[in-house]
């Protein structure tokens, strides 16, 4: 572990601002929310936030992205796309990292998908520890409110200095520039930061009642309850904005435009999400889940469940965003598996 | 695209405020560009020639009285493909305020004594309710590459896509703040996506010009609107501000 | 980036003949401009690609033992993509992924009697398996196969079901939900379930291989089970909205208390026996 | 030549909204001359009523999609007037240069895409595409250059977003006004190459003559558009307030859209009005430009509001110039990506007058204790122009006829209705007589 002067990184950030060539990212606040934006300076850093409005997922699996260009003025020709942007993004969260390892699981599995793959390689992840917590994020049950791995840097903050943990070359190559102003950490400074990450374990609001490991079981004894998802849908709009601002939902939609010449033109993804209507429909009508509870319960079945059977993961990471952004307040999956729980026992 | 293979197009107004033919004119540069790809045979706002013979009619503006549906009628004969521009032709619109209006007063407060005189339905009609509509570019006023994409799919002879999901998806994409959470009221949740929010975007909220989604939950809106604080009054009032036609229509069905 | 890198770029392909066969339906035969073979099994599908218009996944209907490089398709015209397939004409080219999907598992079949029921469109795939058998027919026991419309119009691969009628070798029998009055019509009239009753099953050595429409499945698996036909020995071919075809989009996923498939990755071919309990399957 | 005419124009052609001409003649003795306005009525001063005041900009925006800004300012300042709402002088100022590029886009698309075509015997820009394409190019070029302005400032080309009562939702940030101003600075040399054309066709412009009254705003500082008093060529200043007094509205048979009149019969607003009533007050390049045509107070040729329009886009491209320098000079008050005013709604009336490319617009509203709209009347400068076109077909007629051949004598009334630039899709409503003060 490593300490360094908080002006000694911002100095580092301004730097790298002004004169490495990739894109600097960073949390920064919009309004009374933060986002990951392009910064300009080190000093539009808000490094102490609490939950971003969008996962920092869209550098790696952008909103929209085109996949293939294609052109017919002399016969079809087709091109494979992938813009890659060389980031460094400053201020993840704990709960996002892990997110991050999750989503490189999926899109590494055969076929890998190049998209996101090189996109992810060429980024550098510099985490933060949390010092505040979202009111709806229960990262402490789900065993994300810190990290061991998936970063190139992990910052801890300790008031005037940040504790730097290094998880990768990528990481201490950026420490390079900088080596004559940091140095190692105290064994006092190591506590202060182990502590402040157990501390931040208890600090959400919002938890689990039972432990995340026993999802996958819950959710599969309580498929066939009807009555519960139906219940629990009503105020469902379909909006599908728990799917967009989750930071493990990568389902995507594919679609082509072609340019005004009518000759060439693009194919290009865009995120989908399991709430919208339209999702699982197909041409003639036949929709495979037609309903709002059964695209309700798919989603929750997705976090807890299905991709735990496929990768082994529980994909959902607690950061609480669905939750706080749903308008009709119906996505919290605290709310919604602690009940399953609690119906269980009955 | 040969000069001869290019369908003809025509564009026909009715009662609104051509902000759609403003964007047709609007895309600059690239209106050379659709020129190539469509032969533009009527446009009486910025041409004098005209021609009966077309393959592609747009309509734009409400149809609010007999005379302009005997028009519209007409318009639909000859044209092979019919497509509604803009909330007035494909919703109703603004127009479709005074649908919910008592129309003895509407009349009164307008024309004072003189309401005799002039010819208009009680209700302000979209182009679909008056002839059978092929594709509708939604929007007040229309967005210009979504117009461009769905001439585009009708010289390819493919469906444009165009989305039936809320509004909320595309501002989430764009990362905004939601309006319930700084103290304002939005109908996007159940108004159809398609314009980018942006609305949104530029620091307001979804008014809803692009027409209520095939199957909105509106009950479940119009209780969350009331939690949030409003009347139930003022909830119906941001529904009819473009959703008015829509409702009735629903409610006919 | 590395061509070979992106699963989504389609290789180019030509069409070299498309033939109608029904009022929506056309045959199309697709050769890949590199002059390779597809290399496909049974029961696997392309992601066939219109630039500009968009992908749809269809299931390769030719039998990877025809002979030359081309494959066949069968579409029906249903939507954007399929419409636009449709207006292509010999010599047109078109984008191929695939192939993709786990298809039908011939291997554990050989040795076997192989009972087909196709339901309308749901001969498309099957023939692959079907010309397979014919093809390599002394690699299996008795073949049988069912196939049903609604009407006598509808009937695919005509030339072929009219070999097939003739064969001694094989037992083919054919059945329309309805005949219009003016239509001569020798086989039978009813759904394709009452076929099942009067075909012999050997329960311990044949499997049985269906796909129709989603409301087909149904029926014709009651009417197995009556037969006491066992599970395992029941595969299905199944269809879902697909983006990607390889395991990402997220749409062609399947559900059920047990757990999840992605049609694309783990079918379109499934096990009845697996896939029986989930609420989505069937 | 024959003393007998009859021309009957059916919707106008390249005029925004649907109007007639007809004008029927026998031996030279005139039985019908009449500008007809015959769009189907909206009714928007019922559709605002009951309606909340934060709505009120975004439904009368509607009126039109040409002078959505316009209409939307004239509201904004009529709300605020009721409710006593200040507003920055940074949102001023930024109000001004939407409203520039308000009229530069609407006098671009007219002078470059309407009227054009009639100096080059064309019946449309279409076919001058390939004959004209620089000269179309260029005009493309400045109405563009008017639309991304309009989209720097409001957020879109039509009905904006972000104009709300107090201020905006959402404001440029500096590169965004540095990127404009440049593009301004750049659009000079298209701006010199239009008025060259024009110049050389200048002889094509009928030779017309009729002494009327011009109604327009003034303002002591500035060339008024955004704000002042109302100003009559043969009066003087009026107080906005007592605008009820010029405008005097009127019905007349042929028409779904009501007249005005003040001293006279009739009278004209737009920018001939302005010009002749402000023309101190223009830039230097615009006046250098406006006497390369001879345009000077007092200027009776209503053929001449087409020149006059060019005048003032580059009276509008030099003045944004200004407002941005001012702007950066002082550096911009930064404020909240979603901004919303404080603002408690209480019960009054309000009147807002603007200049919009047609002319003067009034938008006038009473509000109850909650902010709801009780009462609304919307006067559109088209309106005050079709009393003047009247008048002026029923002076020319007599002077053409017998000496023009008929195709001519329509085209040149076309060109007369043309060169008002009539907005007619606004048009649509008729005040209530007895409007109470
Ligand atoms: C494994 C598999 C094999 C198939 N085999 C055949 C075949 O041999 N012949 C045939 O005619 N059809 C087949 N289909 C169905 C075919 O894919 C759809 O009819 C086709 O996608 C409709 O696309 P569209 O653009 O014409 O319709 P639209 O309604 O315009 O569909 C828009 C998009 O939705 C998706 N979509 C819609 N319907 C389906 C669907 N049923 N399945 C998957 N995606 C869909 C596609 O991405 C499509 O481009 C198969 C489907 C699957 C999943
Ligand atoms: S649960 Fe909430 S956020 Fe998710 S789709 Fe439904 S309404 Fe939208
Ligand atoms: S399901 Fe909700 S809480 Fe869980 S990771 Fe996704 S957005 Fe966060
Ligand atoms: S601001 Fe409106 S459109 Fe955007 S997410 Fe919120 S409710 Fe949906």
């Amino acid at each position: 572990m490593k300490i360094i002067k908080k002006n000694v990184f911002e100095g580092l950030v301004d730097e790298l601002i002004e004169n490495d060539e990739r894109e600097i990212i960073g949390v920064q606040s919009k309004d009374s929310k933060y986002v990951f934006d392009r910064l300009e300076k080190a000093e539009g850093l808000e490094l102490d936030y609490d939950v971003t409005i969008l996962p920092p997922k869209k550098y790696f699996m952008p909103q929209r992205e085109t996949l293939v260009e294609y052109e017919t003025r002399e016969g079809l020709e087709m091109e494979p796309v992938n813009e890659v942007i060389p980031r460094i993004i400053i201020g993840i969260h704990p709960y996002d990292l892990e997110a991050i390892k999750q989503m490189d699981k999926v899109f590494a599995d055969s076929p890998k998908d190049s998209n996101y793959l090189e996109k992810r390689e060429n980024s550098v992840l510099i985490g933060v520890n949390m010092q505040q917590t979202s009111d709806w994020s229960f990262a402490g049950s789900m065993g994300t409110a810190t990290v061991d791995d998936g970063y190139d840097l992990m910052l801890t903050d300790l008031g005037k200095k940040y504790a730097v943990e290094i998880g990768s070359s990528k990481g201490s190559d950026l420490l390079e520039k900088i080596s004559e102003d940091v140095r190692d950490a105290s064994p006092e400074e190591i506590d202060k930061v182990e502590k402040a990450k157990e501390e931040i374990k208890d600090e959400f609001d919002k938890e689990l009642d039972f432990s995340p490991q026993k999802l996958p079981s819950l959710l599969a004894d309580t498929y066939d309850q009807d009555d519960f998802w139906e219940e629990n849908a009503e105020d469902c709009y379909s909006c599908g904005t728990c799917n967009i601002v989750c930071p493990t939902c990568y389902c995507f939609d594919v679609q082509d435009f072609s340019d005004i010449s009518l000759e060439e033109g693009e194919r290009m993804r865009q995120w989908d999400g399991c709430m919208l209507e339209a999702f699982a429909e197909v041409a003639g009508g036949e929709n495979f889940r037609e309903e709002r509870a059964e695209r309700y319960r798919h989603r929750y079945m997705r976090k807890g469940r299905y991709l735990y059977n496929r990768f082994g993961d529980i994909a959902c990471v607690g950061c609480g965003r669905c939750s706080s952004q749903c308008v009709p307040d119906i996505a919290d999956p605290t709310d919604i598996f602690n009940k399953l729980w609690r119906g269980k026992d009955e | 695209m040969k000069p001869e293979e290019r369908p003809k197009a025509a564009f026909f107004d009715f009662a609104g405020c051509e902000g759609d033919q403003l964007q047709v004119a609007n895309l600059e540069e690239k209106i050379l560009d659709l020129l190539n790809i469509v032969e533009l045979v009527s446009f009486r706002e910025v041409m004098t020639e005209h021609s009966d013979d077309y393959d592609v009619a747009f309509i734009e503006g409400s149809i609010t009285n007999s005379h302009d549906a005997e028009r519209l009628n007409g318009i639909r004969e000859n044209a092979d493909v019919l497509v509604a521009i803009g909330a007035c032709a494909t919703i109703g619109g603004i127009n479709s305020i005074r649908n919910v209006q008592d129309f003895e007063k509407v009349q009164e407060r307008v024309y004072g004594d003189e309401r005799e005189h002039y010819e208009a339905w009680e209700k302000a009609k979209p182009a679909k309710a008056v002839v059978e509509v092929d594709y509708e570019v939604h929007g007040c006023p229309i967005d210009r590459e979504e117009f461009l994409h769905v001439v585009q799919s009708v010289v390819m002879g493919r469906e444009p896509n165009i989305p039936d999901h809320p509004v909320c998806v595309e501002c989430k994409l764009n990362e905004n703040v939601c309006a319930f959470e700084r103290d304002e009221f939005c109908v996007g949740p159940v108004t159809r996506a398609g314009c980018d929010s942006c609305c949104v975007n530029e620091g307001a909220i979804c008014w809803g010009c692009r027409g209520l989604i095939d199957n909105p939950n509106e009950e479940a809106h119009e209780e969350v609107l009331e939690e949030y604080g409003l009347t139930a009054e003022e909830v119906i009032k941001k529904f009819d501000l473009y959703f008015a036609w829509q409702q009735e229509a629903r409610e006919d069905e | 980036m590395n061509e070979e890198d992106s699963p989504y770029l389609p290789e180019s392909a030509t069409i070299l003949n498309v033939k109608k066969m029904a009022e929506n339906e056309k045959l199309f035969e697709i050769e890949l401009d590199s002059g390779e073979a597809l290399n496909h099994d049974p029961g696997q599908f392309v992601e066939v690609s219109v630039p500009g218009v968009g992908e749809v996944p269809i299931s390769i209907s030719s039998s990877p033992t025809k002979e030359g490089n081309s494959f066949e398709l069968c579409i029906r015209e249903v939507g954007n993509v399929t419409g636009v397939i449709h207006t292509l004409e010999k010599g047109d080219e078109i984008g191929i992924r695939g192939p993709y999907g786990e298809g039908f598992p011939v291997d554990e079949l050989k040795g076997h009697d192989v009972i087909f029921i196709a339901g309308g469109l749901g001969i498309a795939p099957l023939r692959s398996l079907i010309n397979y058998t014919l093809d390599r027919r002394e690699e299996f026991e008795d073949v049988k196969i069912l196939y049903g419309c609604k009407k006598p119009c509808e009937l695919l691969y005509e030339d072929e079901v009219e070999e097939w009628r003739e064969m001694d070798e094989i037992d083919y029998r054919e059945t329309v939900d309805e005949c219009p009055d003016d239509v001569c019509w020798e086989g039978n009239v009813g759904v394709i379930t009452t076929l099942i009753p009067g075909v012999d099953i050997d329960l311990d050595n044949s499997y049985t291989v269906v796909c129709g429409p989603p409301i087909m499945y149904r029926f014709v698996l009651q009417e197995l089970k009556e037969k006491k036909v066992p599970d395992e020995r029941i595969y299905l071919s199944l269809e879902r909205r697909m983006k990607c075809g390889v395991g990402k989009c997220g749409h062609c996923q399947i559900n059920g208390k047990e757990g999840e498939f992605y049609v694309c990755q783990d079918g379109p071919v499934f096990n009845y026996d697996v896939v029986k309990d989930f609420e989505e399957a069937l | 030549m024959s003393d007998d005419i009859d021309v009957n124009v059916e919707y106008l052609t390249r005029v925004e909204g649907h109007g007639n001409i007809e004008v029927n003649a026998k031996d030279g003795e005139i039985e019908k001359c009449e500008w007809q306005v015959i769009e189907a009525p909206r009714f928007f001063e019922s559709l605002v009523v009951d309606r909340d005041w934060k709505e009120l900009h975004h439904v009368t925006s509607r009126i039109c999609g040409i002078c959505s800004i316009g209409h939307t300012l004239a509201s904004l300042k009529a709300t605020e007037d009721a409710m006593d709402i200040d507003i920055s002088e940074q949102d001023k100022k930024l109000r001004k240069l939407a409203l520039h590029a308000e009229n530069m886009q609407s006098h671009v698309l007219h002078v470059g895409y309407l009227a054009l075509p009639d100096l080059l015997d064309s019946k449309s820009v279409v076919p001058l595409t390939e004959t004209h394409s620089e000269e179309v190019k260029t005009v493309i070029r400045l109405h563009k250059l008017a639309n991304t302005m309009s989209d720097v400032v409001t957020g879109r080309t039509t009905h904006p977003q972000r104009l709300i009562p107090g201020g905006f939702t959402k404001i440029p940030n500096e590169r965004e006004l540095e990127e404009l101003k440049e593009k301004l600075e750049d659009s000079v040399d298209d701006l010199k190459a239009v008025a060259d054309l024009l110049e050389n066709l200048a002889p094509k412009i009928p030779d017309f003559r009729r002494e009327t009254e011009y109604i327009s705003l003034t303002h002591e500082d500035e060339y008024g558009l955004y704000g002042g008093d109302i100003c009559s060529s043969d009066t003087g200043t009026t107080d906005v307030d007592e605008y009820l007094d010029i405008t005097n509205e009127y019905t007349v048979p042929q028409s779904t859209a009501k007249y005005t009149k003040n001293n006279r019969e009739s009278y004209m607003a737009g920018a001939l009005a302005r010009l002749n009533n402000n023309y101190q007050q223009l830039s230097p390049m615009a006046k250098e430009i406006a006497g390369k045509f001879d345009l000077d107070p007092m200027e009776y040729n209503p053929y001449m509001n087409t020149i006059a329009q060019l005048v003032e886009v580059v009276h509008s491209v030099e003045d944004s110039i200004g407002i941005i320098e001012e702007l950066l000079d002082k550096g911009l008050e930064k404020q909240g990506e979603y901004n919303s005013p404080d603002i408690e709604p209480k019960a009054g009336r309000g009147i807002g007058a603007v200049e919009v490319p047609r002319g003067i617009l009034f938008h006038d509203y009473t509000y109850d204790e909650e902010g709801k709209c009780t009462e609304a009347n919307c006067i559109i400068p088209t309106n005050q122009n079709h009393g003047n076109i009247q008048q002026d077909m029923e002076k020319m007629v007599p002077e053409i006829i017998g000496k023009k051949p008929e195709d001519e004598i329509e085209l040149t009334l076309e060109m007369l209705v043309r060169a008002y630039d009539p907005c007619i899709s606004c048009s649509t409503h008729y005040v209530d007589i007895d409007f109470v003060e």
